[in-house]
């Protein structure tokens, strides 16, 4: 075994930036809509007092022990998406826990969570959760088709896997990134993406106020607390990977926080200009507008 | 007794005949206790101003004083700038505000509302038909003080108090939370035969179990 | 030896010492007739043996001591002998079985009996053709005489009936005999020579009245009313009797025509027969009476023997064996279902549920049906491959299809048949178990067994009763009265045992086969343990399955090969059509199952003609066009096992109504048998073109489109057990679409899928099977909460899908691993859309299971019920381990599988050392993703159990209900129509298109049949002119031909 | 004029199928049959026929030294004998035949008998 345990507290520093990072990034981008509409919206540090406070109530209720594993489900289902691909090219530091599984290990990740948070919201009994999950498992279905075909058209671009390869093709110069080489993968992928970030145009599966936010409907206390986390930290996971395939990754941490952040905001500018779609439709905006440009990619790489 | 929660006998797939009684069987009968605050002053006055600044509101948006709320999502009073934030379930929530007076029949739904929030958790009551029973004062079904029913911390007077006062009424409620002395979730644990004696009184069709998780 | 004659006058003696006997000595009359027919049986069975063992010669017997022009004379040779003792043996049984008709009837009645068995006898033996004449005469006037026996009143219309077309057939055939003795001079058969007829004027016509009489005689297609009225009104014992006697000596005596008339006549016959075969066969289909049937199914078979005989030139020596093989086949076999229809009261097929409380009686039913439609180890089989071989080897392929098309419809009305007995419900009157009847019926039986012996030791290709799986199945039919768990034990040592023996010799994919069969179908058999009492059936069944895969993959020539795959198609048959609702779904399945045989059976006799090597090696020297058409064949046939699209209408149906362990046997196990004859087949054989097409990316398409549209049906499916059988169809598919990719990964990737679907497949089926044993049903709505009452069930299940859905830790992933590694190096890129979208679909229907049957609310009636029982956990709990296992060290069953493919695929190989598997493309390291994702795992739920120890456990009505008390838990769980969004959005994928094909073409069919049998108006004048009109219409085809 | 009696022979034969094919009485039918088996008797013994020869009789008219260029071919004549009483045999049974059906449903009419049908 020659695992080098350096590894170990790397890992956990980059996992103490991302969190943070998360914290920040949503609050900021709260701010921003807040801006938007002229008001003053919620302090940069907001959801650190949340996350504390919800670790500080005092009772919790529990349906049974799926309900229990769902949030641990969720959140160890971010954080390995998270170490599971490197952050920082170039770094060994940063290199997080890559040398386990290649781009397929985070490609399929991914359902490790949602599997969790299905499972946990089924347990709890209620209705409207296991109606939400119906909704985001078959959205995410259609969502994953065209970022599967994008990432299999770079992988037969660049002839390889491995995120760090990848990464080092799109070094020197801002030609040399995947938008521009390949931009039809690129376009289906960033389609996709808006389909996993839960914003408006498919946030049907939360749909605040038709059926109470969805699968989380009955978690509450720490369990919310570990969700919240990951809701920090599930976005930046998962941009990590757009990044590092499509926008020719980060060398350093400013360039990181600044990708992540513009990434980030695609979805919150398309979130807030289109309103919500039924699952049906979305299912087949997915395949009539995101896969053609998909299968595109395939072909002509 | 409706129908539903009646004792009935049911036969199992292997042909077993066996009893189920809905109350005891599809809801947790367990009596609600007092929470201790945190061993050491110190995590208890953090957590204190944690719970503080972030309130997250159920509103009971009953009778006019849901209007009121409005407003404080607008950019004019805009509550998130205090850490406010509306949630649509009691299970996330800290804060119940009752916006309004309260019939027999909605007095049902606030107390599995409020039973099925995590403690600590606060009560404000707004205008003052949750007071005294306001411009209702005589009404045969309307309730009259919150306080018997409810632990309430803090009362917003006036018939329909403007945002600017509910603005005054969370930093009153934040005062009272960061001294500890918002314990209205053990008061209600404590004096719970009391408080479910002056709900029975009132409710007489009480087909739900003693204390809804 | 006593010479031949001795058997025509033992007869006449006893039939005038039946004359001189007084009317009251009736029991001594009956002695005599059978001590006549025993000793006529007993001179032909002293022929037989000589001419077997001490291989004497021919023996001529000439009447009067002349020699012939001038003297009849007869023939003693190995056919005659043969026959003869056919004849005389049924005639003796069927004296025995009409004991009480005879003792009624009297003496007159044994008399008649005897001239018909001697006239029969005398038909195989004259070589005189007005001594044949005057033969036929006795055998019609014996038969109108012997229809009086039967107690049904309809009969004396049909015996009157037969006289009338046998005096217009008698009329032709002496007109017939005359003008050609008038063209050659002579009467005998060995004098007269083909040209005789051609030079004389006339000849040929002359020989024309005389062979389509008697051809009349072996009642062709439209002549044919007045035959399947006797067959249905006559006295059971005295039909098969009729059925049995007359068909061989009229087929024998036809053969002694063709020799006569020379090749130009072959393909008449040859035409007769093939029309008679599929047109008999086609109007048995809506036939619903038992002893009409028979009657259409044994003109089938004469007309298929007639076939055989017009084949003659080019069978060569096999003529005897195949020819012979099917007279033995369809003697026993009828003789024994009319002996059989004997017992049973009523005369609608449904009725023979009756048999069911006798297993003795029932596997006599079985063994007739399996002889009649020619599965292993019968005859019947046998012969179907010689001939097939022949045909195929002459290039006559449209006729080699007519009679696999013809034999698959009568092995659908006969599967039919054989479902209604074993499964409908029984009619109220039992059987009458008459002594002398069943004794009859046991001789049929103990004759069927006889001949598969015989014709086994006759067969080039060696006995399949001698191979040692098929003895050990068969073991088990004599071992059915021991306590089920005995049996069970038994079974799974000898599995066992039998891979420790010979493991060794399995090179490494054939192991990964071999242990799937022979150590993952015993730890399935744990679960049998939960049966109680003997479960007659099961276990010959089951073993008769394992048998047919373990002889499968120890194949190497391709008639074993084909052997093992009828083995284990008729042993999953009844497997299957051991659930309570399965008779319909097991009676598709086998249809399919036989077509797809059919298929391969053409494609082996195709390849076996081209070179006479074992199979590997035949199949890699095929070039050309033939080599494209034994591929296609091939490939489609393995498909129908492997359930690929637009062939999967059995599947669903088959899997979901079989019993709680027979699912996971029949999923799990027996797919694998359709992929293994697909990886032998592309192994050798490689990509093929078939006319300009290239078969392999076909076969592609069909396997994406398989995995999408499989999983998007199994979305929709209400029925736990529904939704897994789609999904297997689902899974098949991808691992098609793996191998067809014919590239090194694909081909580890199709491998591991066979691994990982066996074993969660299997798991799945299992808890599903015990969730139904527990909630006494399978759809889904009606379960849910039941993770508190059944969790070692619920591991199981979430353990499976974490598999199925490839969610990293666990083995699912590395399947999904390889496989975008290898559509990475593979050229067709399209299909791989197709797939992608699948993958993820597998994840919804298996969290619709796991949802809706284990969490939710739980139901008033389930509140009660137990864990599964402990002999179904078992198994899954060794599959949760296994999938562990398996998840960390892939290499252990991969590793050397991977080396062994080098030497197909050299390029894109794995390469395994340390924990990190790496390919071409990228890396893999199973070992690190499961330490990882545990230690994270791990820590967070440390951290949230430290946090919320003391969290209040609440009960299922405890919900944030917007302020309200949830009314019912039947009203708050969500179950019915899941994935309603996706219907919307994805529904119109899932019409049932192909059902709808497959329906109409059996509805075709049948309406054929419901039309064709419309013929037969019952007026025997209509019969004559049926007649007439057939002589006619073969005289056009004869002379315009 | 050699091949009248084969002529007159096939004319019975038709003759009588057509009237056993055409009649629906069954006596009329059995008959129709009897003439059409001495049809076929007929163009037995026409077969053996040569010009300007006598019977087969070996008596003090024709020895048997001569007999071979004076008799017409024997064999003809005694597969008649043989065919000549089987069809008596065939029509007796026949007859048999017809009263059984004529007991059972009091009626001569072949159509009525066709309860045994697809």
């Amino acid at each position: 075994m020659q695992f080098d345990w350096m590894k170990i507290p790397y890992a956990l520093l980059t996992l103490f930036i991302v969190i943070n990072f998360g914290y920040l990034l949503n609050s900021f981008i709260a701010k921003i809509a807040a801006r938007v509409g002229r008001r003053r919206g919620i302090p940069i540090w907001q959801t650190y007092i949340d996350v504390a406070k919800n670790y500080g109530l005092r009772t919790s209720i529990t349906h049974g022990v799926m309900f229990y594993l769902g949030p641990v489900f969720r959140l160890s289902g971010g954080v390995g998406l998270l170490l599971f691909v490197p952050s920082i090219y170039g770094s060994s530091m940063f290199s997080n826990l890559s040398f386990a599984g290649d781009l397929i290990l985070a490609l399929y990740f991914v359902f490790f969570g949602t599997l969790g948070m299905a499972l946990g919201a089924a347990e709890s009994g209620h209705p409207y959760s296991a109606i939400g999950i119906t909704r985001g498992l078959s959205q995410v279905t259609a969502a994953e088709l065209p970022f599967a075909l994008a990432i299999f058209s770079v992988a037969l671009q660049y002839q390889t896997l491995s995120v760090t390869d990848i990464v080092a093709a799109q070094q020197g110069g801002i030609l040399h990134w995947t938008l521009f080489t390949n931009p039809l993968a690129v376009v289906a992928a960033m389609l996709s993406f808006l389909g996993s970030m839960m914003r408006p145009p498919f946030d049907v599966v939360l749909a605040p106020q038709e059926i109470p936010i969805g699968p989380p409907t009955e978690y509450h206390s720490s369990y919310l607390a570990l969700m919240q986390t990951n809701r920090a930290i599930f976005p930046i996971a998962k941009i990590v990977i757009y990044m590092n395939l499509f926008f020719g990754g980060a060398t350093d941490w400013p360039t990181f926080f600044l990708k992540v952040f513009l990434i980030y905001m695609w979805s919150v500018f398309v979130g807030v200009s289109f309103p919500r779609f039924r699952v049906d439709q979305s299912i087949r905006w997915f395949l009539i507008w995101a896969v053609p440009i998909g299968v595109l990619s395939i072909v002509l790489v | 007794m409706k129908d539903e929660l009646k004792k009935r006998l049911v036969k199992g797939p292997d042909g077993v005949e066996f009893e189920v009684d809905p109350l005891r069987d599809y809801y947790c009968d367990a009596r609600p206790q007092v929470e201790p605050p945190a061993i050491s002053k110190i995590v208890e006055d953090f957590f204190n101003w944690a719970r503080a600044e972030s309130l997250w509101i159920l509103g009971f948006a009953t009778g006019c004083g849901a209007i009121e709320m409005r407003p404080l999502m607008t950019p004019r009073f805009d509550a998130y700038r205090f850490g406010v934030q509306w949630r649509p379930t009691p299970r996330q929530s800290n804060l119940f505000i009752i916006s309004g007076y309260l019939s027999t029949k909605t007095l049902k739904r606030v107390i599995r509302s409020y039973e099925q929030m995590q403690s600590p958790k606060y009560v404000m009551g707004l205008g003052s038909c949750t007071i005294n029973g306001g411009m209702y004062w005589d009404s045969y079904n309307t309730i009259k003080r919150l306080d018997d029913y409810l632990p309430v911390d803090v009362y917003v007077a006036g018939c329909m108090p403007r945002p600017e006062a509910l603005l005054a009424g969370f930093e009153e409620l934040k005062r009272i939370i960061r001294e500890g002395k918002g314990e209205g979730a053990n008061k209600y644990a404590a004096e719970f035969d009391r408080y479910k004696a002056n709900q029975k009184k009132v409710i007489h069709d009480w087909d739900m179990p003693d204390y809804n998780w | 030896m006593v010479s031949a004659i001795v058997i025509i006058a033992a007869a006449l003696a006893a039939e005038f010492m039946l004359g001189l006997f007084n009317e009251r000595w009736r029991a001594a009359a009956y002695g005599v007739t059978l001590f006549a027919l025993g000793f006529m049986a007993f001179i032909s069975a002293e022929w037989v043996w000589a001419f077997a063992v001490y291989d004497a010669q021919p023996a001529e017997i000439f009447t009067a001591g002349v020699q012939p022009p001038f003297a009849i004379n007869l023939r003693m040779g190995f056919p005659e002998a043969a026959l003869t003792l056919l004849i005389n043996l049924t005639g003796l049984f069927s004296a025995l079985y009409l004991r009480r008709a005879l003792l009624e009837k009297g003496r007159a009645a044994m008399a008649v009996l005897l001239v018909f068995v001697m006239a029969q006898n005398g038909i195989v033996l004259t070589r005189d053709i007005f001594n044949l004449f005057v033969f036929f005469e006795l055998a019609v006037i014996a038969t109108g005489g012997l229809m009086l026996l039967s107690e049904d009143e309809r009969a004396v219309a049909a015996g009157f009936k037969y006289l009338i077309v046998s005096q217009v057939i008698s009329a032709f055939l002496l007109i017939g005999i005359i003008f050609s003795y008038h063209a050659t001079g002579v009467l005998n058969f060995d004098l007269m020579r083909p040209e005789h007829f051609a030079a004389a004027q006339g000849g040929a016509i002359a020989f024309f009245l005389m062979f389509i009489a008697v051809v009349a005689e072996l009642k062709p297609f439209p002549a044919n009313g007045w035959a399947l009225d006797i067959y249905e009104s006559a006295h059971p014992a005295f039909a098969g009797l009729f059925s049995v006697a007359s068909a061989a000596a009229t087929l024998y005596a036809v053969d002694k025509l063709l020799v006569l008339g020379g090749p130009a006549w072959l393909p008449v016959a040859t035409g007769i027969g093939v029309v008679t075969f599929i047109a008999a066969n086609l109007l048995a289909l809506p036939q619903r009476n038992d002893r009409r049937l028979l009657g259409y199914s044994s003109v089938a078979q004469i007309g298929l023997i007639l076939a055989v005989l017009g084949q003659r030139d080019i069978l060569g020596d096999h003529y005897f064996f195949v020819a012979g093989g099917l007279i033995a086949a369809h003697a026993a076999a009828k003789a024994g279902l009319y002996w059989l229809s004997g017992l049973v009261a009523s005369r609608d097929i449904i009725g023979w549920s009756t048999l069911r409380g006798h297993p003795v009686l029932i596997f006599a039913f079985v063994s007739f049906i399996a002889l009649l439609t020619g599965l292993p180890p019968f005859p019947g089989f046998y012969a179907k491959w010689e001939l097939a071989v022949a045909l195929a080897g002459s290039g006559r392929y449209i006729l080699l299809a007519l009679i696999l098309i013809g034999a698959l419809i009568e092995a659908g009305y006969l599967f039919r048949w054989l479902g209604y007995a074993l499964k409908r419900d029984k009619p109220s009157e039992e059987i009458s178990c008459d002594p002398s009847a069943v004794t009859a019926i046991i001789a049929a039986l103990a004759a069927g067994w006889a001949f598969a012996y015989l014709w086994g030791d006759l067969s080039a290709h060696g006995n399949i009763l001698h191979a040692v799986p098929l003895l050990f199945a068969l073991s088990f039919l004599l071992l059915d009265w021991l306590p089920a768990w005995v049996k069970n034990t038994v079974a799974i040592v000898g599995m066992v045992g039998y891979f420790i023996l010979n493991y060794t010799d399995y090179d490494p994919l054939r192991l990964i086969f071999a242990v799937i069969i022979l150590i993952g179908g015993p730890v399935i058999l744990l679960a049998s343990y939960d049966a109680h009492g003997r479960r007659i059936g099961f276990y010959p069944s089951a073993m008769l399955m394992y048998a047919g895969l373990t002889q499968l993959i120890g194949a190497t020539d391709f008639f074993s090969f084909f052997v093992a795959w009828e083995l284990l198609t008729v042993g999953s048959y009844f497997l299957i059509l051991r659930g309570k609702h399965s008779e319909p779904h097991a009676l598709s399945y086998i249809i399919f199952s036989l077509g797809g045989a059919f298929l391969i059976l053409t494609g082996f006799a195709l390849a076996a003609t081209v070179s006479p090597l074992p199979m590997f090696e035949a199949l890699q020297h095929l070039t050309g066009e033939t080599a494209g058409w034994v591929f296609l064949l091939l490939a489609v046939g393995f498909m129908t096992k492997t359930a690929a699209i637009g062939l999967h209408i059995w599947l669903p149906g088959a899997h979901a109504e079989a019993e709680t362990d027979v699912s996971p046997m029949v999923s799990g196990i027996l797919l694998k048998a359709g992929l293994y004859g697909l990886m032998v087949l592309m192994l050798a054989m490689g990509k093929q073109r078939f006319y300009g097409i290239d078969i392999v990316h076909v076969m592609l398409w069909v396997g994406a489109l398989s995995a999408l549209l499989g999983n998007l049906m199994a979305i929709f499916e209400e029925d736990a057990k529904r939704l897994l059988a789609y999904s297997s169809i689902g899974q098949m598919g991808y691992a098609l679409f793996g191998l067809a990719l014919m590239n090194h990964l694909g081909w580890v990737m199709a491998l591991m899928f066979v691994i990982n679907h066996y074993i969660y497949k299997s798991m799945l089926f299992l808890s599903a099977g015990g969730v139904a044993k527990r909630t006494g049903t399978r759809l889904m709505y009606k379960m849910g909460g039941l993770i508190t009452l059944m969790p070692l069930s619920f591991i199981a299940v979430l353990i499976g899908i974490i598999a199925v859905s490839g969610v990293p830790p666990l083995s699912g992933f590395g399947g999904r691993w390889i496989f975008y590694n290898a559509i990475l190096s593979a050229e067709h890129r399209l299909p791989m859309v197709i797939t992608f979208f699948s993958g993820p679909i597998a994840f919804l229907y298996l969290f619709r299971l796991i949802h809706t049957v284990f969490l939710g609310q739980l139901k008033d009636e389930n509140r009660r019920i137990k864990e599964a029982p402990f002999w179904v956990i078992l198994p899954q709990m060794l599959y949760v381990g296994l999938l562990m296992a398996f998840a960390i060290v892939p290499g252990l069953a991969l590793r050397r599988v991977d080396t062994y493919l080098n030497q197909f695929f050299p390029e894109g190989g794995l390469n395994w050392e340390g924990i990190t598997i790496t390919s071409q493309f990228g890396y893999w390291s199973p070992v690190s993703i499961m330490i990882i994702v545990c230690a994270i795992f791990g820590s967070l739920f440390a951290w949230l159990m430290f946090i919320n120890r003391r969290a209040q456990k609440v009960k299922q009505f405890n919900i944030v209900f917007a302020a309200e008390r949830p009314y019912r838990p039947e009203t708050t769980h969500f179950a019915w129509n899941f994935f309603a969004p996706y219907r919307k959005a994805l529904g119109f994928l899932v019409q049932p298109f192909v059902t709808r094909f497959w329906e109409t073409i059996a509805d075709i069919l049948h309406t054929a049949g419901d039309i064709g049998r419309r013929l037969y108006t019952g007026n025997p004048q209509t019969y004559a002119l049926h007649f007439l009109a057939f002589v006619v219409i073969v005289y056009f085809f004869w002379t315009g031909g | 004029m050699a091949h009248l009696a084969m002529a007159t022979g096939f004319i019975l034969i038709l003759i009588g199928f057509y009237g056993a094919l055409t009649n629906r009485n069954i006596l009329r039918m059995i008959v129709a049959f009897t003439v059409a088996d001495s049809g076929v008797n007929l163009v037995l013994v026409a077969v053996g026929y040569m010009r300007g020869r006598t019977a087969p009789i070996l008596d003090n008219t024709v020895p048997a030294a001569e007999a071979a260029a004076r008799i017409i071919d024997p064999v003809p004549q005694a597969l008649v004998l043989t065919a000549i009483v089987i069809g008596v045999g065939v029509t007796a049974l026949m007859l048999a035949y017809s009263y059984k059906l004529y007991e059972k449903k009091r009626t001569l009419d072949i159509t009525k008998h066709t309860e045994l049908k697809w």
